[in-house]
C-alpha cells in the first residue's frame, strides 16, 4: 500500500507540524511536544514513545490526559534529548509522572533524562504499561510491554492529577490502575516502515496472528480464519485467565483497532465479547470501540480490560478533552 | 601512539559508510526477532555522528559532544547504548588529547558496565554487550593498534559465531527464543560489521 | 487481509449489535437504528446508506446530529421497509428531514419511503449529500455522489433542527451547506466486501488514485507513488477550483482515512492543505482529522471543504455528543 | 391459459438457483463499472424471495407479498427496481387468479413506465429497463407461452448485444461511459440470466 508521505526521514517531523495545526492548544520544540494552553497545575504526566502508532502516544496529550510527549521516530523510542526537553516543559513544580511503555529503549532513555532533571530538582516517578499478556508469562509480568491499555493509564492518571492529588499518589493510583490492566492483539496483516521495501513479516491471505506485538514481534499461534467468535471467546479467556490483585466484577473494555481493521468488525467481536463477560458475572461499564493505539495500516486488533472499582470508574468517567478519546 | 580525536573522526566516517552498507543485512536481522529496525537505526545514528564530529582535540569534550548528539539522535536501544557508551568516555578523558591504546580496553570495561547497568541486561543474555565483554578481555593490554584492531575483530567474529546457536534472553525475543537460535543478534551483527570498518581505518591511519 | 467476521450474512446485523451494546441510548429494530435517549424534540434528521462506511452512517445517530439511520448490507442502500421504519420511529410530529448521500439505490428507496409514511401524514423533506466533485462536472453537480462531506451536513442539520428551526428552515440551512461543500478522495489499495474471494479492484504496490469512489468506482488518474505534497496542492487546487455559490475565506477542513490510511499521514497532508489555503488567504478554522467515513480496510484518504459563514461556523461548532465526532 | 401463482413460485425458483449460479459472473460485470455486487444482490434477493413464495391464489396479493419481501430485503437499485415491479403489478391484478398470456406486454410496459419514473433513467442510458422495454415490444399480444417466452428472450439477448458497444449514461458509470463500451451493463446481464431460466420453467410448466 502507497504512504502518502513526502519523504521517510521527514515522516515525523511533518506528521507533528500537522498535528500542532490542528490543535492550537499544542506548542512543540523539535521531538518535545507539550500542552501549552489549557493543561493542569499540579503534577505532569509526561509520555513518550515511536511513533506510528498514533494517536498513541503523543495525540493523548491533551486536557484530563497528559501534558507532555517525547516523539521517537516510526517504531523507535524518544531520544533521551527529547524525554528531557519534554519534562522540562511539561513541570509545573509539582513533579512529573514518567508513564510510557514497558520497551526497553524507551525505559533506558526516560531513565537517564530523569537523572538529569533531577540535577535540577525536577522530581520524577515512572509507572509502566505493561498491559500486554502475550510478551510475557504472569511471572514475568513486570517484563511485559505495554500496548492500547496505555490509553485507560492516562486517563486514569490525568484525572488523579487533575483532582489535585500529589506526585506520590498519581503514581500509586497508576500503578494500582496497571496492575489492574490487561490487553492482547491479534494481527490480520502487516505494515511497512516508512522507507522500507516492504513489511518486515508477511501474514498470508486469510491468515491471523493471536498475541503479535504491535510492530509484527512473534505472537502465540498463527492461523487460518478463526471466526470472530471464537477468537473473541480466546481473547476474553486468555485475559481473565490472567491474574490480578483484586479482580472485580466491572470492567472497561476497550477494542482498538491497529490500523487497517474497520470498527464494524471490532462492534462484531465486541458483542461476542461482551456477552461471554456477562456469563462470568462481569458488567462492561465503560466500552471504547475505535483506533487509540494503530500499526499504522496493519490489520488487527487488541482488546484491553481494566478491572475497575469505583475509584478507577470515577477517574475513568472525569471530564476530559482529547479529540481521540470519546467513551 | 593512542586514539585521538582526529582518528575518531576518521573511524566514525568509516563507521557511517559501513553502516549505510549493512542497513539492509541489520534490517533483515532484527525483524527476525525484534522490529526489524536495527539497520536504518545504526545508519541515522552514524549519520547524524558523521554530520557532527567533534572539532575540539580534547577527547573527553568530544565524546561529550557525540554523546549529546546521539542522545538527540535516536531513540532505540542501540542508539542509546551508544550514548551511553559516549557519556561514559566523556568523563575520564577530560582534559586529555590522546589515550594510550593499552588503555582502552580498560575504559571498555566501564562502558560495558554502565551499559549492563542503564539497558538491565546480564553478560550471556546475547547483546552487543556481550561482544563487547569479549573484545575488552580480548585486547587487555595490547598498545600495537594493528594488533589490538586485528584481535578486536577476532573476539567479534568468535563472539558472533559463539552466540548464533544459544537463545536471546531479552526484550521481546526472549517470548520465543527457541526460534532465535540459530540467529545472529542484531546488535552483535552490527557491532561486528562497524567494527570492521572502524578497524580498517585506524589501522591505515596507525 | 482476513476479516474478523462470522458470516458475510451476519456482518451486519452482529455489528449492529454491538453498536447498540455499546451505547445505550441507541434502539434497534431490525435495520432501523434510533436515538431513544437523549434526542431532541423537534425536527428529526434520518439518514441511511450502506454499511462498510463506519461511522458513517448509523455512528453518527446521536445528540447533535441525526435521530435515526436506516442501515443497508454493506455497499448496498437501506431497504425501503428500513428506511420507513427508520422515518416512523424518528418523527416526533414536527417532520422528518431525510439527509444521505446521492446514490440512485439510496433515493428510490428514501423517496419510496417518503410516498408511504406521507400517507399517515408524517412530512418529508430531502436534501442530498453531493460533495464528491470526482463524480461529476461543475454543471452535473447535482448528479454527484456522497462522500465524507455528509457527516458535516449532519452537523449542521442537528445544530439548526436542536436550536428549533421548523422543517423547511432546517432543509434550507443544510442545502445551503451542501452548496457549500465539496470533498475529493484518493485510494491506495483496495477492500474486499464481506464473502467475496477478493478486492473488486487491484491497486499495484506503490500505486495510488485520484478521485476513486467510496466503493471502488475509477476515479481521475492512477499513477505510482506521488509525494503527500504534491497530493495536498492538487486536491486543494482542485476543491478550489469547483465553483461554489459564494465562497467565503474560512472552511472546514475534513481528512478523513478511508480506513487503513494512518492519521499520520492524514496529518502530514493537512500541514501542507492548511498552507496551500493560507496562500489563498483562507483560513482552517475547524480541522478535523480522522476516520468519519471508510471503505472498510481501503487506504487513502478523502479531504471535504465547507466554505463557512458565521452562521454554518456557529451550527458546526455547536455542542453535540457523538463519540466518532471530535473536532 | 396465463399466468398463475403457482407458475410465479416455480419461475421464482429457478430464478433463485440461476441467481445463485451467475452470482460471481454479474459481480464481475458490475465491478467493471459500479461497485461489484450485482451478483450478490440478486442472489440474495432472490433467496429471499424463494424463502416467502406467496401462499395466496391472488395475482394481486401475491405480488403485493413479493412487493414487501423486496422492500424489506435489499436496498440496491436493482432491488429496488424489482419492488417498484412487483408493486406495479399488485395493483391491476388484484383479484385475479391468472393473467392471459396476450397481456403480459402491456402490464410490463406499466413496470417500464414506474421504474423509468422512480429511477430517473432514460430508454437508452443502457439499463435493465432497455431491456424490458425491447421485451415488452417483442412480446406485445403474443399469448403462446412458449412463443412469447422464446421471443422474450432473443429480445434479451439482441438487446445485450445491441448495448454492448454505447456507453452507459447512469450512475457513476456515466463519468468514464468510454469505458463501458465494450462491456454488458451488469442489470442487464442479470435480467437476461434470470430470464433464461424463468422461461425454462414456464416451458416445461406450459
Ligand atoms: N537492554 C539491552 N541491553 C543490551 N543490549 C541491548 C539491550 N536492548 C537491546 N540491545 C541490543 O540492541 C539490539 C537492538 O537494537 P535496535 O533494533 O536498534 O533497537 P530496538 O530494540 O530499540 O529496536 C539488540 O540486538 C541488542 O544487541
Ligand atoms: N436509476 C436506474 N434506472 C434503471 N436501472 C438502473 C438504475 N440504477 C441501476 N440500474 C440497473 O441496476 C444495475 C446495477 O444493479 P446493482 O449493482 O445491484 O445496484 P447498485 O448500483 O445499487 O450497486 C445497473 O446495471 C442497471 O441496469
Ligand atoms: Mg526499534
Ligand atoms: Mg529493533
Ligand atoms: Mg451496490
Ligand atoms: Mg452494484
Amino acid at each position: 500500500m502507497a504512504k502518502v508521505m513526502n519523504t521517510a526521514d521527514a515522516y515525523v517531523d511533518e506528521l507533528l507540524d500537522g498535528l500542532i495545526l490542528t490543535d492550537p492548544r499544542l506548542t512543540r520544540d523539535g521531538r518535545a511536544v507539550t500542552l501549552a494552553k489549557g493543561g493542569r497545575d499540579g503534577v505532569a504526566i509526561v509520555s513518550g514513545g515511536g511513533s506510528g502508532h498514533f494517536p498513541l502516544f503523543v495525540g493523548y496529550t491533551a486536557p484530563g490526559f497528559i501534558d507532555g510527549c517525547a516523539v521517537g521516530d516510526v517504531f523507535a523510542g524518544p531520544s533521551v534529548a527529547s524525554c528531557e526537553a519534554t519534562i522540562r516543559a511539561a513541570d509545573k513544580g509539582q513533579g512529573v509522572l514518567l508513564l510510557y511503555g514497558n520497551y526497553g529503549g524507551d525505559r533506558m532513555n526516560f531513565d537517564m533524562a530523569a537523572e538529569m532533571v533531577d540535577l535540577d530538582g525536577i522530581r520524577c516517578e515512572t509507572v509502566l504499561g505493561t498491559d500486554d499478556i502475550a510478551s510475557g508469562s504472569p511471572e514475568e509480568a513486570a517484563k511485559r510491554r505495554g500496548v492500547a491499555g496505555l490509553v485507560l493509564l492516562y486517563k486514569i492518571a490525568g484525572a488523579a492529577a487533575d483532582r489535585g492529588d500529589d506526585l506520590d499518589a498519581v503514581a500509586a493510583t497508576t500503578r494500582d490502575a496497571a496492575a489492574h490492566t490487561r490487553s492482547i492483539g491479534m494481527a490480520t496483516s502487516a505494515c511497512t516502515i516508512p522507507g522500507a521495501a516492504g513489511p518486515s513479516f508477511e501474514l498470508g491471505k486469510g491468515e491471523m496472528e493471536l498475541g503479535m506485538g504491535i510492530h509484527g514481534e512473534p505472537g502465540i499461534w498463527r492461523d487460518t480464519l478463526r471466526s470472530a467468535d471464537d477468537l473473541a471467546d480466546e481473547m476474553i479467556q486468555r485475559l481473565l485467565a490472567d491474574p490480578v490483585p483484586a479482580p472485580t466484577k466491572r470492567v472497561a473494555l476497550m477494542l482498538n483497532s491497529l490500523g487497517a481493521t474497520p470498527l464494524e468488525e471490532l462492534l462484531i467481536l465486541y458483542r461476542r465479547a461482551a456477552a461471554k463477560l456477562k456469563e462470568q458475572g462481569i458488567d462492561v461499564v465503560l466500552p471504547a470501540v475505535g483506533h487509540f493505539a494503530t500499526s499504522m495500516e496493519m490489520g488487527g486488533l487488541s482488546m484491553s480490560m481494566m478491572y475497575l472499582d469505583d475509584a478507577r470508574e470515577a477517574l475513568l468517567r472525569a471530564p476530559s478533552d482529547c479529540r481521540y478519546w470519546k467513551v | 601512539m593512542g586514539l585521538t580525536v582526529s582518528a575518531l573522526n576518521a573511524a566514525i566516517d568509516r563507521a557511517a559508510a559501513a553502516a549505510r552498507e549493512a542497513e539492509a543485512e541489520l534490517n533483515a536481522a532484527d525483524a527476525r526477532m525484534g522490529d526489524g529496525d536495527t539497520g536504518v537505526t545504526v545508519r541515522r545514528l552514524f549519520d547524524a555522528l558523521a554530520g557532527a564530529k567533534p572539532e575540539d582535540r580534547d577527547l573527553g569534550d568530544a565524546f561529550a559532544a557525540l554523546a549529546r548528539t546521539c542522545s538527540g539522535a535516536t531513540g532505540s536501544s542501540l542508539g542509546t547504548l551508544v550514548t551511553v557508551a559516549m557519556m561514559t568516555l566523556a568523563k575520564p578523558l577530560k582534559g586529555k588529547e590522546e589515550l594510550p591504546w593499552a588503555e582502552l580496553s580498560d575504559h571498555l570495561a566501564d562502558v560495558r558496565d554502565r551499559m549492563l547497568a542503564r539497558g538491565g541486561a546480564e553478560l550471556g543474555d546475547k547483546t552487543m554487550v556481550d561482544m563487547l565483554d569479549a573484545i575488552v578481555t580480548a585486547t587487555r593490554g595490547i598498545d600495537d593498534p594493528a594488533r589490538l584492531g586485528q584481535v578486536a575483530m577476532d573476539a567479534a567474529s568468535e563472539t558472533l559465531a559463539a552466540f548464533r546457536d544459544r537463545p536471546n534472553r531479552i526484550g521481546r525475543a526472549r517470548m520465543f527464543a527457541d526460534r532465535t537460535v540459530g540467529q545472529d543478534d542484531p546488535g552483535m551483527l552490527a557491532l561486528h560489521r562497524l567494527l570492521t570498518a572502524t578497524v580498517a581505518t585506524e589501522a591505515s591511519d596507525a
